[in-house]
């Protein structure tokens, strides 16, 4: 994997656009996202925030433009492989596996860290149990972070889990990757005003264990935005309107007019 | 040239009869999501639907025309019923089952339809002759030989076709219809009645299928029990090659099957019992190249 | 019906010799009961049983015997195996069936990979079955080659036949699937029925199995004990679907089980995590093909003989129809629907023509019953490697 | 439509005998001896299974009818799908059952070529009644193995040299894909060739394929006199009706697979008028027991006919019990018995195995139909030259 020097832009979109048939989903995107911050993306609805996600993961393809992962142009690489640079996401609506135990979700999220091969899994069983072992151990502690029963589920059906457990266990599927961005599809989307608050926190105490992880989060709730993010990109009908600090943008005539319709 | 153009005649028959199966096939997969696989052998009943009432119509000894047109009655009627059974009995209850259990279960109906046939009709295991209701004979046009049973055939299978699609895509109840296959829950909520929706379209479906028993009866003068699975595997690839949820795939897909099989046995001869396997290897080789049939299904996944 | 405390070791292992008394006396008393109203009451029994014990929590408990002490169960198991062989081992045709039934369980552990585990639907079993038979017959009058290496290539060349729908497989999903394998099984069986080479309509002798110098075709003598000749591939076709129980064991308890639910359950999670999803499903496509190709050569040299008949569409039907009766993902439930599935028919000899109607309501009466399957398979728990 | 009532009726009482005969404890009937029955009871032929299978119990009712007989004969009748790896099965079951002292095997060849060996492995006699490939018994001598019915080759020949003496010269032969279609094919070829008549081409379709106009077009461009048949009645049917739908002319020359009339109700009369065909047994009514057969077959009240080898299987299972009688239920000597069957009159003529168990005193017949029902060629008035056939020279 390439040295990651500290120079290097984590996060590039360069003229970024997608069609679907005549519609512009992104428009001419021009984003840059730095080491160790928290980059909120917000706008409302249909501004071409999930698309933005989609396209970086790999999921649509791109129309125009260039997407760089730590200088590396991923733009038409499959999300297993841009997977494989580092970047891991949740979802805006959660595609969890929900037959499948907490355990095993997480480890889907450690994929890139587990031994994959024929010959180790179906022959050296006990080396894969010594994995499993520690692999279980690392779940629960990171698990416990967020909530401390969800660590003691570790072998429940993922089904069972109530709604925001269920999103706790996906933004953890996300971070056990040890990956080096993580993209946050809304993920207070249905929580109470406390709730958020409290989530936030344990992403924040998370993130730093991992040594100043990069995120980049998408959200509709501007008090998470303002106390979480260090920057801010407002996005409109899939171009940039606004980027800075959360206060700049806040009093921003342009971004107000987006949310608000012309007053 | 004369027998190409026999050729022609003979697939476009073929290609009716399979259109019109590939019909049934993806109506039910537009309204319900599911490959009802006992489709062939609702073609059969139908059939023997309407062999009935061609002997009742003999026996009240009904002029020529009306014993065609109660024939031709009884088969549709025969097969909306079992098909309406089929959808109201075992496919609703199924809804939510994985759709393997689905294709399993119409996949065993079939069977048991098909032994019903063949254990309590009478006879019912040997070919069973269909009466000639049609003109027979025909004319020779430089060289080719027109059947005017065949051109009727083939004529009324194309009328029944557009009368379907003119149903499916013009009257309320084709809304209705269209309305389930895009979402049922929503359906539901704007107030159409979603079971009764989905039997009723389960009927229109299963209908194709007796016209098409009816007419392959009276285009073959003979049916058996055992010719609907072979139907059913035919139909179910010509619907899947033109893009499932698309009534114009489905017929154009019947009418590639039938001139790829046709186009075997005329231009390689020697080949001509590998004429389904030649059929068949070009369906997969289609499916590979276009994942979703020809004319693209509905959507693709939402992310 | 509260549940009769069969915690601990020793509940464990009571539970689990219950359960292999059970299925192996049900088997044999189906096997040797031809008189109808017998067979009537016994079936009749079993049902009972097969309803109280798992109220009992001996089902469970036995599950976690199978767990807790591996080892231990397996032995009884293989009592439970050498004690069925011992009963009926001058019963030619309860060996052969129990062979078939064995055969029929094994192919159908590689279908639990592929439509269990990966979610591939398969309608060619018969014709990757079919294959490695084909494979067998071609070979047989190669004498210098061992009868154990012409098995493994039945499965190899079955696989390898496989490789030429990954293509197609991979890029189609649900019903499109379906109909690319459903359409290489009526092809391959069309094909086989029109070529000359591989002995047409009219099939081929297979000559039977020589193993470590003893031909199978001797009746086999053990102490004091004569065993029919049909033992000998009990035995070869029970310790082949043990390595295939463990081999399945195995993959769905490690992280290849977990990749392999995953691309199951979504796609595009599991690409957008890094798992190279046309990888495991091609693993899948493939290990299941090859299962199946050496079950039919094992299967071509005990009937010594094999003509196209034997794989037509209706035994594919069979094939997914067993998988989804056990329990789809569940490798015991598999076992005990092929015992029902395979002696089914079977036993319903008497009433000649009927047969097949009785057997395709049975089925879709277990369908609308039972839609998640006789044994629905639990949630992975990797604890015994805890 | 007639009463489907009558069906059921009779599932109950077969059920309920099956029952009774369960329950009744013979402490003074005579010693029960069990001989088997295996034909393809399900599928696209079950017709000829069914059939068979009607004949072979009406033997052994009569037989238990009459009060001299030594033993009381049970018939287990097995279903072989006509598929090889169940009919080995169901014969592994037979053999390996000691109380069953000899079968009446098979109609599929495929099935009876797969189970040659275990009979002769089981030591279980066994007469088959209907499966014509020669392979089956000429393939190597095996002393259990018998056949009542005459093999293809002779209808084959028999029938080659009829057409040479009508004067017809070009032929196409249409036959199904099956190992009985291709064999027909084979001596149908042999024989032409050695008659020095011209073949146009050859065709051959699965049995189960609905449309064969692609391949009659492609026969009418070739334009034959006469179109041979080598396929069962499905087929046979098809290919008759289409031919008529493309204005084929031809002469249709047929096989013993369309014997029986299934063909004729298929086709219609009309249509059927004039095929010929030729077949190893005269018709029923002229066989020696023919009236006496079909009088108490209809009298048993069986509903499906018994087709073209029906009274083969009746003839086979006789032959078997009244070997029984004569040196009883052990199937060595059974074998030994069978081998030296020599002109033993039966309902089909007299029955003689050669030294590899073949019945060789089959004459083949020749038969035309005529007015709707299959006519022995010199009673008939195309003989007589009153008719005449289609496309003559």
């Amino acid at each position: 994997m390439v040295a990651q020097s500290n120079d290097v832009i984590p996060l590039v979109a360069s003229g970024l656009s997608v069609k679907f048939g005549g519609l512009l989903a992104l428009n001419e995107l021009n984003i840059e996202v730095r080491r160790g911050e928290v980059l909120g993306l917000i706008g409302p609805n249909g501004s071409g925030k999930t698309t933005f996600f989609n396209v970086i993961s790999g999921i649509y393809a791109a129309s125009a433009g260039k997407v760089l992962l730590d200088g590396q142009d991923i733009t038409t690489l499959k999300p297993y492989q841009i997977a494989a640079h580092g970047l891991a996401r949740t979802f805006q609506r959660s595609r969890l596996c929900l037959s499948l135990s907490v355990f095993d979700n997480l480890m889907l999220g450690a994929v890139r860290r587990l031994n994959s091969g024929l010959w180790y899994n179906l022959l050296r069983r006990d080396r894969l149990a010594v994995d499993v072992r520690s692999a279980a151990e690392e779940a629960r502690d990171l698990l416990a972070v967020f909530n401390p029963d969800l660590a003691g589920k570790l072998w429940e059906p993922a089904i069972s889990l109530g709604m925001i457990d269920r999103r706790r266990l996906e933004i953890c599927r996300a971070l056990i990757g040890r990956p080096k961005i993580v993209l946050l599809d809304e993920p207070s989307a249905g929580m109470t005003h406390d709730e958020t608050n409290q989530l936030m926190n344990e992403i924040l105490e998370v993130r730093q264990n991992l040594g100043n992880l990069t995120i980049v989060i998408v959200e509709h709730e501007m008090g998470l935005i303002e106390r979480a993010t260090d920057r801010c990109v407002v996005l409109n009908y899939g171009k940039k309107i606004c980027e800075g600090k959360y206060a700049d943008i806040a009093a921003d005539p342009l971004v107000r007019e987006a949310y608000l319709g012309k007053s | 040239m004369s027998s190409i153009a026999q050729y022609l005649l003979n697939g476009l028959m073929q290609g009716t009869i399979y259109g019109l199966v590939a019909i049934g096939f993806t109506i039910f997969f537009g309204v319900m999501n599911v490959i009802k696989f006992s489709h062939g052998d609702v073609l059969t009943f139908g059939a023997f639907g309407g062999l009935v009432a061609a002997w009742v119509a003999t026996a009240l000894g009904f002029p020529i025309w009306l014993e065609l047109v109660f024939v031709i009655v009884a088969a549709v009627m025969a097969s909306a019923v079992i098909g309406a059974v089929i959808a109201q009995g075992l496919v609703l209850p199924l809804k939510d089952a994985p759709p393997l259990n689905m294709l399993l279960m119409t996949m065993m109906v079939g069977t048991a339809i098909r032994e019903c046939i063949r254990l309590f009709f009478p006879n019912g295991t040997n070919p069973q002759k269909f009466p000639e209701l049609l003109p027979s004979g025909g004319f020779d046009l430089s060289g080719i030989y027109f059947r005017y049973d065949g051109l009727i055939l083939i004529a009324a299978g194309i009328a029944f076709i557009f009368l379907v699609q003119w149903i499916i895509n013009r009257t309320r109840l084709g809304l209705a219809i269209r309305a389930v296959a895009e979402d049922g829950e929503t359906a539901r909520t704007m107030g159409i009645n979603f079971t009764l929706t989905v039997v009723i379209a389960f009927a229109i479906g299963s209908m194709t299928a007796g016209v098409a028993g009816a007419l392959y009866g009276l285009y073959y003068s003979e049916i058996n029990y055992g010719m609907g699975l072979i139907l059913a595997i035919i139909g179910f690839s010509a619907a899947i090659v033109g893009g499932l949820g698309n009534i114009w795939g489905a017929i154009i897909g019947g009418y590639l099957f039938a001139g790829l099989q046709t186009a075997v046995v005329a231009f390689l001869p020697a080949l001509s019992d590998y004429k389904n396997v030649i059929a068949l290897i070009v369906v997969v080789a289609l499916i590979a190249w276009r994942p979703t049939g020809l004319l693209a299904e509905r959507g693709s996944e939402r992310v | 019906m509260t549940m009769i405390s069969m915690k601990g070791t020793a509940g464990q292992i009571i539970s689990s010799i219950l359960v292999t008394v059970f299925l192996a006396g049900s088997l044999i008393a189906i096997l040797e009961i031809e008189d109808q109203r017998e067979l009537g009451i016994c079936v009749a029994v079993i049902a009972v049983l097969s309803f109280i014990m798992p109220r009992l929590g001996i089902l469970r408990s036995a599950e976690q015997a199978g767990a807790h002490h591996p080892w231990a169960v397996r032995s009884i198991i293989l009592i439970g195996f050498f004690s069925v062989l011992l009963i009926l081992r001058d019963n030619n045709f309860a060996l052969l069936m129990i062979a078939t039934i064995l055969i029929y369980a094994t192919v159908c552990l590689g279908i639990t990979i592929q439509t269990g585990y990966a979610g591939l639907f398969n309608f060619a079993g018969a014709a990757f079955l079919g294959t490695g038979g084909y494979t067998a017959a071609m070979l047989g009058n190669v004498t210098w080659l061992p009868d154990a290496v012409t098995i493994i290539l039945g499965g190899i060349i079955a696989a390898a036949l496989g490789t030429l729908l990954i293509l197609p497989v991979l890029r189609t999903r649900g019903h499109y699937a379906a109909l690319t394998t459903l359409a290489f099984g009526v092809l391959f069986n069309g094909f086989l029925e029109a070529n000359e080479l591989l002995g047409g309509p009219q099939g081929l002798k297979v000559p039977g199995i020589q193993m470590f110098g003893w031909d199978f075709s001797n009746d086999l003598a053990i102490g004091s004990y004569t065993f029919s000749f049909y033992a000998n591939y009990v035995l070869l076709i029970g310790a082949i679907f043990a390595v295939f129980m463990m081999f399945t064991r195995f993959v769905e308890r490690s992280w290849i089980g977990i990749w392999l639910d995953a691309v199951r359950l979504d796609e595009i999670a599991a690409s957008v995590f890094g798992l190279k999803v046309s990888v495991w499903k091609s693993f899948a496509f493939i290990a299941g093909n090859f299962l199946a190709g050496v079950m039919g050569a094992v299967y071509a040299k005990m009937t010594a003989f094999i003509a196209p008949a034997n794989f037509t569409f209706g035994d594919s039907l069979l094939l997914v129809a067993i998988v989804l009766l056990g329990g789809i993902g569940n490798r015991w439930g598999v076992l005990i629907a092929t015992m029902i599935v395979i002696l089914l028919p079977e036993k319903l000899q008497f009433i000649q023509e009927y047969r097949l109607l009785l057997f395709s309501c049975v089925i879709i009466m277990l369908l609308m019953v039972r839609p998640a399957g006789l044994l629905a398979r639990r949630v992975r728990v990797f604890e015994e490697l805890r | 439509m007639r009463d489907s009532k009558g069906y059921a009726w009779r599932i109950g009482v077969s059920v309920l005998a099956l029952m009774a005969v369960a329950n009744v404890d013979d402490a003074f009937a005579k010693e029960k001896v069990k001989i088997a029955f295996v034909g393809p009871l399900t599928g696209a032929i079950s017709q000829h299974g069914i059939g068979g299978r009607n004949s072979a119990e009406l033997a052994v009712k009569l037989k238990n009818a009459d009060p001299a007989t030594k033993y009381e004969y049970e018939l287990v009748t097995l279903d072989d799908e006509c598929k090889p790896n169940v009919a080995v099965q169901v014969v592994t079951k037979i053999a390996s059952d000691n109380s069953i002292i000899a079968a009446i095997p098979h109609y599929c060849s495929a099935a009876a070529i797969a189970t040659v060996d275990i009979f002769h492995r089981f030591k279980l006699p066994m007469v088959i009644w209907a499966a014509v490939l020669p392979e089956i018994t000429y393939a190597k001598k095996v002393p259990e193995i018998h056949r009542v019915s005459g093999t293809l080759i002779g209808q084959n020949r028999v029938g080659a040299q009829f057409m040479k003496e009508r004067g017809y010269k070009t032929f196409v032969s249409f036959a199904d894909s099956t190992d009985y279609g291709k064999s027909m094919n084979k001596y149908f070829t042999e024989f032409t060739k050695e008659n020095k008549n011209e073949i146009l081409g050859s065709f051959a379709v699965p049995p189960d394929q609905q449309d064969v106009s692609a391949e009659l077009t492609k026969i009418k461009e070739l334009n034959p006199q006469v179109i041979y048949f080598g396929g069962l009645t499905p087929l046979g049917a098809r290919v008759r009706t289409q031919m008529e739908k493309l204005g084929i002319t031809a002469q249709l020359e047929g096989n013993s697979g369309i014997m029986g009339d299934a063909f004729i109700s298929a086709v219609g009369p009309e249509l059927a008028e004039g095929t010929l065909t030729f077949f190893d047994s005269p018709p029923l009514s002229k066989m020696p027991g023919g009236k006496f057969f079909s009088e108490n077959y209809t009298k048993a009240g069986y509903t499906q006919a018994p087709e073209a080898y029906g009274p083969f299987a009746f003839a086979a299972t006789n032959l078997v019990m009244e070997e029984i009688e004569r040196v009883g239920p052990n199937r060595a000597k059974i074998t030994e018995a069978l081998g030296k069957i020599k002109d033993r009159q039966s309902i089909i003529g007299p029955i003689t195995f050669d030294d590899y168990g073949q019945n060789i005193t089959p004459l083949t017949t020749k038969y035309v139909v005529q007015d709707g029902k299959w006519t022995i060629w010199d009673e008939s008035e195309y003989a007589t030259g009153k008719r005449k056939l289609k496309n003559l020279p």
